[in-house]
């Protein structure tokens, strides 16, 4: 029976689903949003659709961006990640002791900000310890490092206000280039700098992987533990820059330099279509999101909306923006947690 | 008929030894034997089958043969030298590889990545992905199988049947990690395979044997003997024989696998009594849905429709939609006179529909939750009185099913998920039999992954159904399974019921007839 | 599920005793109320100083003077912080109070108004030695308890005004200004703000363009000040925060923007403030001594719990008073730069020497 | 695409051996087991902390941690989670001190009705628009902050008739604080109605498998909207409590209780995967993190290593209570 065997391979593979190689029509979704709230807001009020306010926007979206890249590769490994307020609080007091301040003759300059990033990857390293040793959900881990970090940063800061007298830090957040302060081309530094990692390195790909099918890794002979390890190391990494950067705008190392970066950051991963199931999104998503957030926030003050209202909208808009990208793709029997 | 197991090493001259020997392999676990010394040799060259009952150590074994499962004792010889293999990696490297049961691919990766998942070698320099190599030691991998698929295409995005290619391809990595022709196992590959897919995947077995051996496993027999050019059958953990497959009948092998004569029955006899009724219990009109097209559909009381088709058909969707699991777009569903509700699967439920899905172990069973539960799940009435449940009552309830259904299970409040496939496939059922009001049952490839035994069993208990006057839709495993348990066969292609053949227990039509109509 | 089956009964027993004992219920605190004037032994008594938390340089600074003072009496303070937590308050107190409270001295920044009155019940219940600073609910009286030994705040009103004067004088007495109001939910924030309503209203030329919140904090002063110098651009020539936090906040926006003609003003003399003024990027702010105020809450209980000052004695005018304020301006400033705490300050005969009157 | 290698049990099954149900009942008492070891060693730490007052306080403190913990267990064994818990019951605490003038004694029952009808709607958006429950609450976390903060004006709202919560500031038998003996009652009742009906079967099924359960013709889409509008009603009852300690209602009153009450939840055993766990494990998790919370600087551990060693205890106390063995891949 070959003869209809072959003939109807044909029909299979005529019929086989076209593959899927670029960016797929259901990402469209976010940006689309972007621009449709932009240009309400450009329409709304003429105070947002000056250049100094884009600018301004942009710069707004430094530190945010730099927090959803770390937590980006996180959400696609299908993990989560609140350790962004204890791990920032920490790295930002550290790098103000590190370099030229007021509190002690360090001055290790950029050093500092080195070492501080690297504080900030050694707390996430132990979040991810933490999650393949003890087998506890990063949810948890995450939660408890944040803690630590808290701690650890009150530790330094010791009653005594740090303040940055370092030229070179404080200049990032005052010199601009192209009308943007440096800061915001840091940011823009790290979304390549997450793109080339996410596209082109084992550690993205395996991240991506490990969101999609963990167990088939292991099945092919990869042991997954050193990559999530490596992933939540990053994630650190990228906090304990936005630490820094935070410090940089405040002239000051503060305690609470991360407060609300943990859920912000997610939920604007979410809004770029980082879906928390894992294995989907990436960076370029998150950054897209970050922008919707950012721009919104801007807008309804730019609008004159009340302050208490503003959050209350930035949530609904969130959750709209979620529906938006999920109901085109809505089955039935479909699992939603 | 056991004639070359076991030879003192001394006499072996290394040229021709075995590409894989395994000897006196024992293997325990809390409670069971799973492998009570096995051996078993793999040719050079050569397609061998595995056939043996669940339970018998077919997956122990090959799990043993690439290192995910360390045995208590006994050897593994590969090529005539004793080997140890501690991990996937290891068996890999002396060139050892396995395809999975269920595929075991990443679906959001490209199937190039998919490939060279865990050696990536050239493809990775320091950590960094250098995509034309990649492609390039993909398309090397593709082009060993003759496949055409776009090594940068999405894997999600592949038909089934492409990723089962992948996966070999994927497998025969293992060349590149030794200069020996590879010994690639796999487990029932055909399982959720359709027919014509089947085809190609053995035309891909016998291009392998060229330059590798392959040991197959599968519960069909007639595919077994079909490709291989040895069987070896397990029995308890223990090898009972080998047979050449040229000269086997599935009636032998199936003796040897439950070690009592007993055929592996499709075909039964005179179809079951049913009273005849004037108008069908199901008719089904115009439906239409996503992926097909007013389909036209009467099942009679009693009666079993088998629906076959070709992957894509939209038959499982049809089954799907009769459930209230799958949006209609048009077309109408009457169940004994009465309009039915597809809004959703609880309707469906409410009006003795009951639905049997093929992914057993994500859709089908609930799986760390207890057998008394699964079996309860749906119809609560039976162990509730009022909205109050009565764990008396739904212990004295979920006992008489096991019984009946003789489901081997250590009690009733074992998790499902610890039961042999069979087993948990009864469960399944008895979900749907137990309140008793079950009048028409819809069964998505009910025995797929189950062994010959717990088949028969399954196909009995259907039949006994089909007596007391069930309706059935039966998706088959196989054209064969299809034909033997249908009374007629409703033929689907692009969505659409283009045929009907009538094949009624002295009239059965062969499976060519029916691919005729298929395509 | 056995864990659930036995839990199951265990509860149920709880309950149904529950159940039967509702009959008898009653009112418990913590141990019961003892005498107002105690005659503690000095060794006995244990000083508890609870602030917000030590990441906040005035607040570390009073948790600091609370130890200084607590050296002078041989004891050590008892250093807790609540994160700014209202809840996280209220359950540390009363864990404080289940405790033994016999001679138990607490010196409690609450975290708003609404925090008070139950910290206040509680230490009455429990008869601990209480002393309250900045937050009080304006019709809750210290005088209707007598282990509520005093309130202690600055007149944010007059601090208020202060401030905006100075900010008026230093546009040259016309313009226009925005304002960072503090946590809303305070009787600082709100006085303050009060007051520089008042000062508006002397200055009719001063416009206020714009008021938002910024919660007292840094971070926040940083962004709001950003978007609202972009809503605003040049109209704005001078700042005034409800502290000198945001103060500083927004000077670190003005910079970033590049605006160095925008007079900033604060209040509560935090070091940065003074360098800054020192400087002559901030133009003014108001003393308020945290080192002084961790230390006289806790002298003011002690003196009484070792029954060297009798409730009674405390006039009416000393149980809820204005500390005294200087407003810091850059011809003051070296005055203030380190603050130092005389112990005479602390001595029971002395302790409402810093006293400007009753609050109003 | 599971792979039996990895995720599943060996077919054929090995039968349970004694020791292995030794070990499953262990780590079920786990929770209890964290719990006394935690007042143990604050005992160590500062002997005048076991004390009958200071637990009776620390039983009364952790009464409206237990009844949210409570209430989002049920979410969570869905499979979903509640983030929103924190901000509704801040709003329930103004809505509350709003309507008591007029409501006087009702003031009571309306609020939690209130709360149950917002938490079914976020039930109802979540299985209706598919959106993950996650994102559903955390946009409601924000919109219920907001309209709290506008109808409270961003201020206090001072209780002054406390008649009404004045029953919950009672002690029974002049030891077991009032609340607490209610919060106790909210997991009783509530456990008790899930496993005397189908309830626990639906709600367990919907948590390990959705799709098995909605094809086996589980209620999923109704059993998820209850189970948010319980949590919901809870937030508002614990928002009584609150009031009641509080005498007074602020938008922002219960905001820190979020964190708290997810790992109140987690800390008991609960797989956050859904489908393993109960209201029991939340119970003690609950206490454990009171204890945390305010037994640590009473015991006098200054409050920068009180932060590190809340981080490191909670982390500690979900390896213990953990049951690896219902869940098989810990992401």
């Amino acid at each position: 029976m070959t003869s209809p065997a072959d003939a109807d391979l044909e029909v299979v593979h005529a019929r086989r689903p076209r593959p899927r190689r670029g960016v797929s029509l259901r990402d469209a979704g976010p940006p689309v949003a972007l621009v449709v709230v932009f240009g309400i807001f450009a329409a709304l009020s003429p105070g947002f659709r000056t250049l100094s306010n884009v600018q301004n926007v942009l710069d707004a979206a430094a530190v945010l961006t730099v927090v959803t890249c770390g937590i980006t590769f996180v959400l696609m490994m299908g993990s989560i990640d609140l350790s962004a307020p204890g791990i920032m609080g920490a790295s930002a007091i550290a790098v103000a002791l590190l370099v030229a301040n007021n509190r002690n003759d360090n001055d290790y300059g950029l050093l500092g900000v080195v070492l501080a990033v690297l504080l900030g990857a050694g707390l996430g390293c132990l979040s991810g310890l933490a999650l393949v040793t003890l087998k506890v959900p990063s949810f948890m881990t995450t939660l408890g490092i944040s803690a630590v970090g808290l701690g650890v940063a009150t530790l330094m800061f010791a009653g005594v206000q740090p303040n940055v007298s370092d030229r070179m830090l404080a200049g990032l957040a005052v010199e601009r280039f192209l009308g943007l302060a440096h800061l915001t081309w840091i940011a823009f530094a790290c979304v390549l700098v997450g793109w080339l990692v996410q596209r082109y390195s084992r550690l993205g790909r395996y991240a991506f992987a490990i969101g999609g099918a963990e167990e088939v890794l292991a099945l092919s002979g990869v042991r997954v533990a050193p990559y999530k390890v490596a992933v939540f190391t990053m994630a650190g990494a990228f906090y304990g820059l936005a630490g820094v950067m935070v410090t940089s705008q405040l002239g000051a190392g503060l305690v609470q330099a991360g407060r609300g970066y943990d859920f912000s950051a997610i939920a604007a991963a979410v809004v770029g279509g980082t879906l928390l199931i894992g294995g989907r999104g990436g960076i370029l998503h998150s950054a897209v999101g970050v922008l919707l957030v950012t721009v919104l926030t801007n807008g309804l003050v730019q609008v004159g909306v009340s302050p208490y209202w503003q959050g209350g909208v930035q949530g609904l808009i969130v959750v709209a923006a979620v529906a938006a990208a999920v109901i085109p793709q809505r089955r039935r029997n479909q699992v939603t947690k | 008929m056991t004639t070359n197991l076991t030879r003192p090493p001394g006499q072996r001259v290394p040229a021709t030894a075995p590409a894989l020997e395994v000897r006196g392999l024992v293997k325990h676990y809390p409670g069971v034997k799973a492998l009570d010394g096995v051996d078993l040799v793999v040719r050079r060259n050569e397609v061998l089958g595995l056939a043996g009952e669940n339970g018998a150590g077919k997956s122990t074994l090959l799990k043993a043969l690439v290192g995910l499962v360390r045995p208590d004792a006994g050897e593994i010889w590969v090529r005539g030298e004793k080997v140890r293999l501690g991990s996937i990696a290891d068996a890999a490297d002396h060139g050892i590889g396995m395809v999975f049961q269920e595929q075991s691919l990443v679906p959001n990766l490209t199937a190039a990545e998919n490939i060279v998942l865990g050696s990536e070698g050239p493809g990775v320099r320091h950590g960094i992905y250098r995509w034309n190599t990649m492609r390039r030691l993909a398309q090397e991998q593709l082009d060993k199988i003759g496949s055409h698929i776009d090594p940068l295409a999405r894997t999600d995005s592949l038909s089934f049947a492409d990723r089962q290619m992948v996966e070999i391809a994927k497998v025969l990595r293992i060349e590149e990690r030794t200069s020996h022709p590879p010994v690639i196992i796999l487990d029932e590959p055909t399982s959720v395979l359709e027919s014509k897919e089947i085809e190609t995947l053995f035309t891909q077995v016998r291009r392998l044997r060229e330059f590798a051996s392959v040991v197959f496993v599968s519960h069909r027999l007639d595919e077994v003997l079909d490709v291989c050019d040895r069987v070896a059958v397990l029995r308890g953990g223990r090898s009972v024989g080998e047979v050449p497959a040229a000269d086997a009948a599935p009636a032998e092998l199936h003796r040897m696998m439950i070690g009592s004569t007993g055929s592996d029955d499709h075909y039964h006899g005179a179809a079951a009594e049913r009273p005849d009724e004037p108008r069908p219990r199901l008719v089904v009109r115009g439906l239409s849905g996503r992926t097909f097209r007013d389909v036209d559909l009467d099942v009679h009381a009693g009666e079993i429709v088998g629906i076959v088709g070709v992957h894509g058909s939209g038959r499982e969707d049809v089954c799907r939609a009769l459930f209230g699991a799958e949006p209609t777009t048009a077309g109408e569903v009457v169940l004994d006179g009465a309009r039915l509700d597809l809004s959703g699967t609880r309707a469906a439920c409410a009006a003795g529909i009951g639905y049997v899905p093929a992914e057993r172990k994500t859709e089908g069973m609930v799986g760390p939750m207890s057998v008394a539960d699964n079996m309860t799940l749906t119809k609560q009435g039976s162990r509730c009185t009022g909205p109050v449940v009565r764990p008396r009552k739904q212990a004295k309830l979920v006992d008489r099913w096991i019984e009946r259904l003789s489901i081997r299970t250590p009690d009733r409040g074992t998790a499902i998920q610890r039961l042999s496939g069979g087993n948990q496939q009864k469960v399944v059922l008895a979900r749907w039999l137990v309140a008793g009001d079950v009048r028409l049952l819809l069964l998505d490839h009910p025995t797929r992954g189950l062994d010959v035994g717990a088949r028969s069993e399954v196909y009995r208990l259907l039949r006994e159904l089909a007596g007391q006057g069930v309706a059935m839709v039966l998706l088959a495993d196989s054209l064969e399974e299809a034909i033997g348990m249908s009374d007629r066969i409703v033929v689907m292609s692009d969505g659409r019921a283009t045929t009907e053949v009538a094949a009624p227990a002295d009239g059965k039509p062969t499976p060519l007839d029916l691919v005729k109509e298929m395509v | 599920m056995k864990f659930t089956s036995r839990h199951t009964a265990a509860a149920i027993g709880v309950t149904l005793a529950a159940a039967t004992l509702t009959g008898c219920t009653e009112e418990v605190g913590g141990g019961g109320p003892a005498a107002a004037a105690g005659a503690c032994d000095p060794a006995d008594i244990t000083l508890v100083g609870q602030v917000r938390n030590e990441s906040n340089p005035y607040e570390a600074a009073w948790l600091d003077g609370g130890d200084t003072f607590a050296e002078q009496v041989g004891l050590t303070q008892q250093r807790l912080t609540y994160d700014g937590d209202s809840t996280r308050q209220q359950e540390q107190i009363s864990q404080l109070l289940a405790g033994d409270t016999e001679c138990l001295v607490m010196n409690v920044l609450p975290n708003g108004d609404s925090d008070t009155p139950p910290i206040v019940e509680g230490a009455e219940e429990a008869g601990a030695y209480l002393v309250t600073q900045w937050n009080k609910p304006a019709d809750l009286n210290v005088t209707d308890y007598d282990h509520w030994l005093s309130h202690i705040t600055y007149d944010g009103v007059e601090s208020g005004r202060q401030i905006g004067d100075a900010l008026a004088e230093a546009i040259g007495g016309s313009g226009g200004v925005i304002a960072l109001q503090g946590v809303l939910d305070t009787g600082a924030a709100k006085d303050r703000f009060a007051g520089f309503e008042e000062s508006l209203a002397a200055n009719p030329e001063v416009e206020l363009l714009d008021d938002q919140t910024a919660n007292f904090s840094r971070a926040e002063a940083l962004e709001v000040t950003k978007t609202l110098l972009t809503k605003h651009g040049e109209d704005i020539e001078g700042i005034w925060a409800a502290n000198d936090d945001m103060a500083l906040g927004a000077l670190e926006a003005l910079e970033q923007a590049g605006r160095t003609d925008v007079a900033v003003v604060g209040i509560d003399a935090v070091p940065d403030a003074l360098t800054a003024i020192e400087e002559g990027t901030m133009t003014a702010t108001v003393s308020s001594d945290g080192p002084w105020q961790g230390g006289i809450g806790l002298a003011i209980g002690y003196c009484v719990a070792t029954g060297e000052l009798a409730v009674e004695d405390i006039a009416d005018e000393d149980r809820a008073w204005f500390a005294e304020q200087f407003l810091i301006d850059q011809d003051n400033v070296a005055d203030f730069v380190s603050p130092e705490i005389t112990e005479s300050d602390f001595a029971c005969d002395n302790l409402f020497s810093r006293s400007q009157g009753a609050m109003s | 695409m599971s792979t039996p290698a990895v995720t599943e049990p060996a077919v054929a099954g090995p039968p349970v051996t004694g020791r292995a149900v030794a070990g499953r009942r262990l780590t079920s008492f786990m929770p209890v087991i964290a719990l006394v070891v935690l007042l143990a060693a604050l005992t160590v730490a500062d002997p005048g902390f076991l004390t009958l007052n200071s637990l009776t306080a620390a039983a009364r403190t952790s009464a409206p941690l237990v009844v949210l913990a409570a209430g989002a267990t049920l979410v969570v064994l869905c499979g979903g989670i509640d983030l929103s818990i924190a901000a509704l019951c801040s709003l329930a605490t103004v809505f509350f001190a709003l309507w008591l003038p007029d409501l006087g004694g009702l003031t009571t029952v309306a609020v939690v009705a209130a709360t149950a009808a917002i938490g079914a709607a976020q039930g109802v958006a979540h299985v209706l628009l598919r959106i993950p429950s996650f994102i559903v609450t955390l946009g409601g976390l924000s919109i219920f902050s907001a309209i709290a903060l506008v109808i409270s004006d961003a201020g206090p709202i001072r209780v002054v008739d406390r008649d009404v919560t004045h029953w919950l500031t009672l002690y029974v038998g002049g030891v077991v604080p009032m609340a607490f003996v209610v919060a106790l009652l909210v997991v009783v009742v509530v456990s008790l109605v899930l496993r005397s009906t189908p309830l626990e079967s639906w709600i367990r099924a919907t948590g390990y498998s959705e799709s098995a359960a909605r094809l086996a013709g589980a209620p999923v889409d109704v059993v998820k909207v209850a189970a948010f509008t319980v949590s919901g009603a809870c937030a508002g009852l614990a928002a009584i409590m609150l009031v009641s300690r509080n005498f007074s209602g602020s938008p922002t009153m219960a905001d820190n209780l979020l964190l708290p009450a997810v790992a109140a939840i987690v800390v008991g055993g609960t797989a956050i995967t859904g489908g393993h766990g109960s209201l029991w494990r939340s119970l003690a998790g609950a206490l454990v993190v009171t204890l945390l919370r305010v037994g640590l600087p009473i015991v006098g551990v200054p409050s920068a290593y009180e932060q590190i060693l809340y981080g490191a205890i909670i982390v500690a106390a979900v390896a213990l209570t953990l049951d690896r063995s219902k869940v098989q891949i810990i992401k």
